[in-house]
């Protein structure tokens, strides 16, 4: 066992249905857990609330991103048609605002979808293919019909058999230690 | 492999209000739904129908791209276009496909955001659709430019010309919507996929199957706390795609209105445009998916009541699209420009009238008969009203294009266009690549949105959590006015 | 642990007018009979043929019209795609839409004035040619425009009363038929509305240039009418619960609802009037851009981009976020910030027409709004006392009292 | 579950392969630095592709200096600048025609009868000269076939040979001085003035006015009426 310590990553608690999860996540935040997760194959309406989550700075990012594409657009489209390669076309002038509307627009969007896409991976710090979890095999069935709670060795109430003793009476219908399985 | 066998049709058409219809039938639980959808992509081979059907439209492809080498070896003279005639199948090509395109936006963004929750069965599909689509339709414009070696000038990269493009030119306005479209498509069809593909990564036998799933599921282990992120982003980029799907066909319209050429300069192109580009996508998603329901076993999920969900979108945006082709006709008189006028007895009357009977038939007429609850619920007569929709849509296009450059100001320019084979066969050709990359995704990627149909299940639905949330969770503020009353 | 949410129900709050109802209705009818008594009276003065005085009250009946308008397409809308999340607010729309019989008689100062109003009904021509005249005559005649005003308001009343009165008629027996009997109208329903809303309003406010026309112009102003709507919507409803009417039934999520569509069709008619806007303004055809540029020159030019600004940027800046949809605050200020600015667009579609040269803002347009709106909120008021405010019946409200924001 | 099937299926190989089938794929570790590691690639490789575009698009780059071999070894830093020749001597078509004539053998052979007769350099002059077949000169201001240009114009108005050309009379072998791009030309079609010179001095490679160019090329083109215009028809014929 003492060789595998540093590999063993925390402790494993299966669920068959979204109720029991629910109500177990609520007692695993009572308890005071911080570094816990929950695994779901799909997400859970009221999870949130149960786990103690707040709200996500990702639409700040995103309108960060939607500002950045519209004034980018606004720039690039007044430079060069105005400034760096003026011509007039079919009477229009320069930069007129109408004109410019539509890609000024359309950057926008594209900036504000870059900056939600890689925003949300970013802040799950994805892509991560390596993980101790995966070394699961019951684990396999979180992306299919079944559901987790994770509490992590990291965390500083974390004890391992106590911790153990508490998942126990969560409802669950198993409970695994997890070691990391994988190469370096 | 222990599949379900699937039941007969199940009629979950009939409607009590206030009981939500159920949207996946048969006793399906969450086991079995992976399994079903899983077990379509892996199979470790497909059934022979899928190999034929690929052989046939792998043939077209290569059609395909044996006309446009011999277009770009030759130049566009192989084409039919004539010099009144400037844009001709190229550009109703183009139009057509990206119109297709709208309904996997349209399904996946507005109706997400309108709460139907009807679409999670049907929308990864139509995503995919949507992609296709419009990887169709950007060859058109691309090799329409004729010198193609040059097509970079239509982006705004420094180039020894030291010039830069347009921006006042609507076609330019094309290249940024259509190019936007197809990214945020993708970003938004992927993100959807990634919990699915760890869904496939996690049961994938042999290594190889193992690594390219688990390289495109980015380590996907659905924890909530991702999960959390992981909607938000597809909230906000719902919220992006649904001004965005206006914005692309509304510029593909401007391409046209902001001409002053009589039948296209006229304001109602914008909306007319979108409605009719979701009329033609739900119409192809159509033609599509009931084949596919029937062949792959996805009955339980992509139920009558989908269907007839779809078939009512399409007898909305078919009646829009009545609309506006009434409200043009009335102001070409209104107006008072015998111009205006001209173009539109001549739509009608004109040596295309051929063009523009097809398309009112087919568009204003037939979708009409979806009031009918009994033809909405027969699949094969829905299925027909596909594909007249999808021939008249076709067609609408064809008639805006063409009639009104073969007769405009100048009786002495006038001309009739007619397509030459190589034209025929290029089109073909695109549906040819469209059916192509649609079998490869049915045959390698998920083509039901597993996580997102497991949602709307009664199993998944943990009726609103914790009512007061006590620990550490940092409620709405504003949620104080209305339980502390007065 | 309890996992269910814990609905507010009926019995919490008042559902009802009652004393309510005389509190508002007669200030607001007093208010409306007095401008009316002020703007006749100024309207006589100016010695015009009453022309001031009709486009006066043309701009703010045309915006009383676009509201009830409104709540007449909002109640199909909710049938057809089987909402739940408005079933506790419907009866609000349900009272507007019920308005619009009764709205004939406010647009009678318009057609007993056409002559000085329309200048195709009348005798001096600024903006036809004599040919353009004669080529309009068969649709641009007094006779017809009756006619079709005649067939848009037989159309609506029916189709209000019809809404109305099956709903209340649910509040009694509870019967689910009746739903579906609305749902299956509703197809049919929006079909009517399409043709008429768009039909009436260009007949009340294009064809006042009847040189001018734009194929999107219905879908203009059935867009500013559909934002203004979800305003009163939200303002009428928070009056309501400061009466202590509908409290905590109508919860913030509606209001969330609210936003979103308050959101969305700003948007939409921005998106709208932009489209207009820049596919005449880029092919720079004369007869065409001459509307515009009357409405962007001077003054008029000044009150445009108050309604860029105004009626576009601002509120969908104001309106973009979780938060501001879900501070009564704001939403407040946002309501009533969409009402005024709708009001000056329909102004200054309209008023150009009287007075090209500038704004022409004046103690006239102020006393219609009071006499039109007046009148509107009594009527609205009275339709909505007699019989309670919520659709007791319908078989989707415990859906809608449960109603989440996902 | 098909992973719960226990197959019966005999032998070792089949059994171990079933058996790594069934087994979990993990990802070694390293592989978590794919993500960053990319994002790195990715935006290096747009800020790499961006200079590069931008510097390697660039006509300064891409066109000036462009300087061929020349069939013949001819130096115009000779002829013209040491032996004083006018560019109208062999360019004799630049100020009536639309381009300005390349000269034929024979207007080498003026001189070159009587002068190194014997030059292994001027081998291809004279065969020219006898056979009456071109020489193959490489041709090195080479506008786009859709861009129209008109020598005698430009020459009329004083637009000088060093304007486009560079300073010809220094050259040993000729090379591209200017972009010769379309903004280039509008550069000068929107403001001519800096560009002006009296008529006589047009093929005068060393002139220098005496004042600021500017304010004389003003009154030259007042006095010429010169009205350069910057129509696409101008160009795009």
């Amino acid at each position: 066992m003492s060789q595998t310590d540093d590999r063993f990553y925390g402790l494993l608690v299966e669920f068959d249905d979204a109720h029991t999860l629910v109500d177990a996540c609520a007692e695993v935040r009572d308890a005071g857990f911080k570094k816990w997760d929950a695994h779901t194959p799909f997400p859970i309406h009221g999870m949130d609330a149960a786990m103690g989550i707040r709200g996500t700075k990702l639409p700040f990012i995103v309108l960060a991103g939607g500002l950045t594409g519209l004034s980018l657009a606004l720039l690039m489209i007044w430079w060069m048609n105005a400034v760096d390669y003026p011509y007039i076309i079919s009477g229009k002038p320069l930069f007129g605002w109408p004109a410019a509307a539509p890609v000024a627009f359309e950057l926008t969007v594209l900036f504000s979808a870059f900056a939600s896409f890689f925003g949300m991976w970013g802040l799950n710090g994805m892509p991560r293919l390596h993980h101790p979890l995966f070394s699961s095999e019951r684990f396999a069935r979180a992306t299919a019909d079944r559901f987790f709670i994770v509490i992590e060795k990291a965390d500083p109430s974390f004890d391992r058999d106590q911790t153990r003793e508490f998942l126990t009476t969560l409802g669950g219908t198993a409970v695994e230690e997890i070691h990391d399985k994988a190469e370096d | 492999m222990n599949r379900v066998p699937v039941s007969a049709e199940i009629d979950n058409t009939g409607y009590d209000p206030g009981t939500p219809t159920d949207l996946v039938l048969g006793g399906e639980t969450f086991t079995s739904i992976t399994d079903r959808i899983c077990g379509i992509v892996e199979q470790p081979k497909p059934p022979k129908a899928w190999y034929i059907a690929i052989t046939v439209t792998g043939s077209l492809t290569l059609v395909l791209f044996a006309m446009l080498f011999h277009l770009i070896t030759t130049g566009i003279g192989v084409w039919g276009v004539n010099s009144t005639v400037g844009w001709g199948w190229a550009i109703v090509n183009f139009v057509f496909w990206v119109g297709i395109g709208h309904a996997g936006t349209l399904i996946s963004a507005i109706l997400f955001l309108l709460r139907q929750k009807w679409r999670t069965s049907i929308n990864r599909f139509a995503e995919a659709m949507t992609i296709f689509a419009v990887v169709c339709a950007g060859i058109f414009p691309a090799v329409h430019v004729g010198r193609i070696w040059l097509v970079h000038w239509l982006f705004p990269i420094p180039n020894y010309q030291g010039m830069w493009p347009n921006f006042r030119s609507p076609l330019l306005w094309d290249v940024f919507a259509v190019g936007t479209y197809a990214t945020v498509s993708l970003l938004f069809w992927y993100t959807g996929m990634v919990p699915d593909l760890a869904t496939l990564r996690d049961r994938a036998k042999g290594k190889w199957r193992k690594m390219a799933y688990g390289f495109f599921a980015i380590g996907w282990r659905g924890s909530h706390r991702h999960w959390h992120r992981y909607e938000k982003a597809y909230l906000l980029l719902a919220g992006l795609a649904t001004p965005l799907v206006l914005s692309v066909h509304s510029v593909v319209s401007f391409d046209f209105a902001v001409a002053q050429i009589p039948g296209w300069h006229t304001t109602i192109f914008p909306p007319y445009f979108v409605a009719g580009a979701v009329f033609s996508g739900f119409a192809m998603v159509g033609t599509l998916l009931v084949p596919a329901r029937q062949f792959f076993g996805l009955k339980h999920f992509i139920t009558k009541h989908h269907l007839d969900n779809m078939n009512k979108i399409i007898l909305a945006t078919g009646s829009m699209v009545g609309y506006a082709y009434a409200m043009e006709f009335f102001i070409a008189w209104y107006g008072g420009n015998p111009n205006e006028t001209f173009a539109f007895v001549n739509r009608a009357f004109g040596p295309y009238a051929w063009a523009y009977w097809i398309m009112v038939s087919c568009n204003v007429i037939s979708p009409q008969l979806f009031w009918f609850k009994k033809i909405r619920h027969s699949l094969p007569l829905m299925w027909i009203i596909y594909i007249f929709v999808n021939i008249g849509m076709w067609f609408e296009r064809f008639v805006i294009t063409v009639t009104s450059l073969s007769r405009d100001f100048l009786p002495s320019s006038w001309a009739y266009y007619a397509p030459t084979k190589i034209d025929i066969l290029t089109f073909l050709g695109s549906f040819g690549l469209f059916l192509t990359l649609t079998l490869l995704f049915v045959r390698f990627l998920p083509m039901v949105a597993m996580a997102e149909v497991k949602t709307v299940m009664p199993a998944a639905s943990v009726h609103g959590g914790p009512a007061h949330p006590v620990g550490d969770y940092h409620g709405d503020i504003n949620d104080r006015h209305n339980k502390g009353g007065k | 642990m309890n996992h269910h949410h814990d609905a507010p129900k009926l019995s919490d709050t008042l559902t009802e007018m009652g004393s309510l109802a005389p509190r508002v209705m007669r200030p607001a009818l007093v208010v409306g009979v007095l401008a009316l008594a002020g703007a006749i009276f100024l309207g006589m003065r100016e010695g015009d043929h009453w022309r001031h005085f009709s486009f006066s009250w043309l701009v703010s009946f045309a915006y009383f019209l676009s509201i009830s308008l409104g709540a007449l397409i909002f109640l199909p809308i909710q049938y057809i795609t089987r909402a739940s999340w408005s079933v506790v607010v419907r009866r609000l729309a349900e009272n507007m839409a019920m308005a619009l019989p009764f709205m004939i008689v406010l647009i009678l100062p318009i057609l007993l004035n056409l002559e000085h109003v329309y200048e195709w009904a009348g005798e001096h021509r600024h903006h036809l040619t004599d040919e353009l005249a004669a080529h309009k005559a068969p649709f641009l005649n007094s006779t017809f425009f009756l006619v079709r005003w005649v067939v848009y308001f037989a159309i609506w009343t029916f189709m209000a009363v019809f809404f109305w009165r099956n709903s209340r008629r649910q509040d009694h027996d509870k019967d689910t038929a009746i739903t579906l009997r609305m749902e299956n109208f509703s197809g049919p329903a929006i079909i009517l509305f399409a043709l008429t809303c768009s039909g009436a309003g260009m007949d009340l406010l294009m064809t006042l240039d009847p040189a001018w026309f734009s194929t999107m112009f219905g879908v203009y102003f059935f867009a500013g009418g559909f934002v203004t709507f979800h305003a009163v919507m939200t303002i009428s409803t928070m009056g309501l619960q400061r009466s202590g009417r509908l409290e905590k039934i109508v919860s913030m999520e509606h209001f969330h609802d609210y936003g979103k569509l308050m959101f969305a069709f700003t948007f939409f008619w921005a998106y709208i009037a932009f489209s207009q806007y820049m596919l005449y303004w880029y092919a720079n055809i004369p007869e065409e851009t001459v509307w515009f540029l009357t409405r962007q020159s001077g003054s008029w030019g000044g009150l445009a981009l108050v309604l860029a600004i105004g009626a576009f940027l601002l509120p969908f800046a104001g309106l973009i976020s979780r938060f501001a949809k879900r501070n009564r605050g704001l939403m407040f200020f946002w309501a009533v910030w969409i009402c005024i600015m709708q009001w000056f667009n329909i102004y200054w579609v309209a008023m150009p027409v009287f007075s090209p040269e500038h704004v022409s803002l004046s103690l006239l347009d102020g006393l219609c709004f009071l006499a039109v709106g007046g009148i509107w909120l009594a009527l609205v008021v009275r339709i909505a006392a007699s019989g309670n405010l919520v659709p007791v019946g319908d078989p989707r409200l415990e859906e809608s009292l449960a109603f989440e924001n996902a | 579950m098909a992973d719960e099937h226990v197959k019966d299926s005999g032998t070792p190989e089949t059994a171990e392969r079933e058996k790594r089938d069934n087994d979990r794929f993990i990802f070694p570790r390293w592989t978590n630095y794919l993500g960053p590691f990319s994002a790195v690639m990715a935006v290096g490789g747009i800020l790499y592709l961006a200079v590069l575009i931008t510097a390697g698009f660039h006509p300064r780059n891409s066109a000036i200096g462009y300087s061929p071999q020349q069939p013949v070894p001819y130096s115009h830093a000779l002829h013209v600048g040491e032996l004083g020749m006018d560019c109208r001597y062999c360019h004799t078509t630049v100020e009536h025609a639309a381009k300005a004539s390349i000269p034929t053998a024979e207007v080498c052979m003026n001189c070159h009868k009587s002068v190194h007769t014997e030059s292994v350099k001027l081998l291809p002059v004279r065969e020219s000269f006898a056979s009456g077949k071109t020489i193959p000169w490489i041709r090195v201001h080479d506008l786009a076939d859709y861009a129209y240009f008109d020598h005698s114009v430009h020459v009329n108005a004083g637009v000088s040979c060093v304007s486009c050309h560079g300073r010809v009379d220094r050259m040993e072998v000729v090379s591209q001085q200017e972009k010769l791009t379309m903004s280039w030309c509008l550069e000068c079609h929107r403001n001519p003035d800096p560009h002006l010179r009296p008529r006589e001095e047009v093929t005068n490679m060393a002139w220098m006015p005496d004042e600021d160019p500017a304010v004389l090329g003003a009154r030259l083109r007042e006095a010429h009426d010169i009205n350069p215009s910057t129509d696409c028809t101008t160009c795009h014929r």
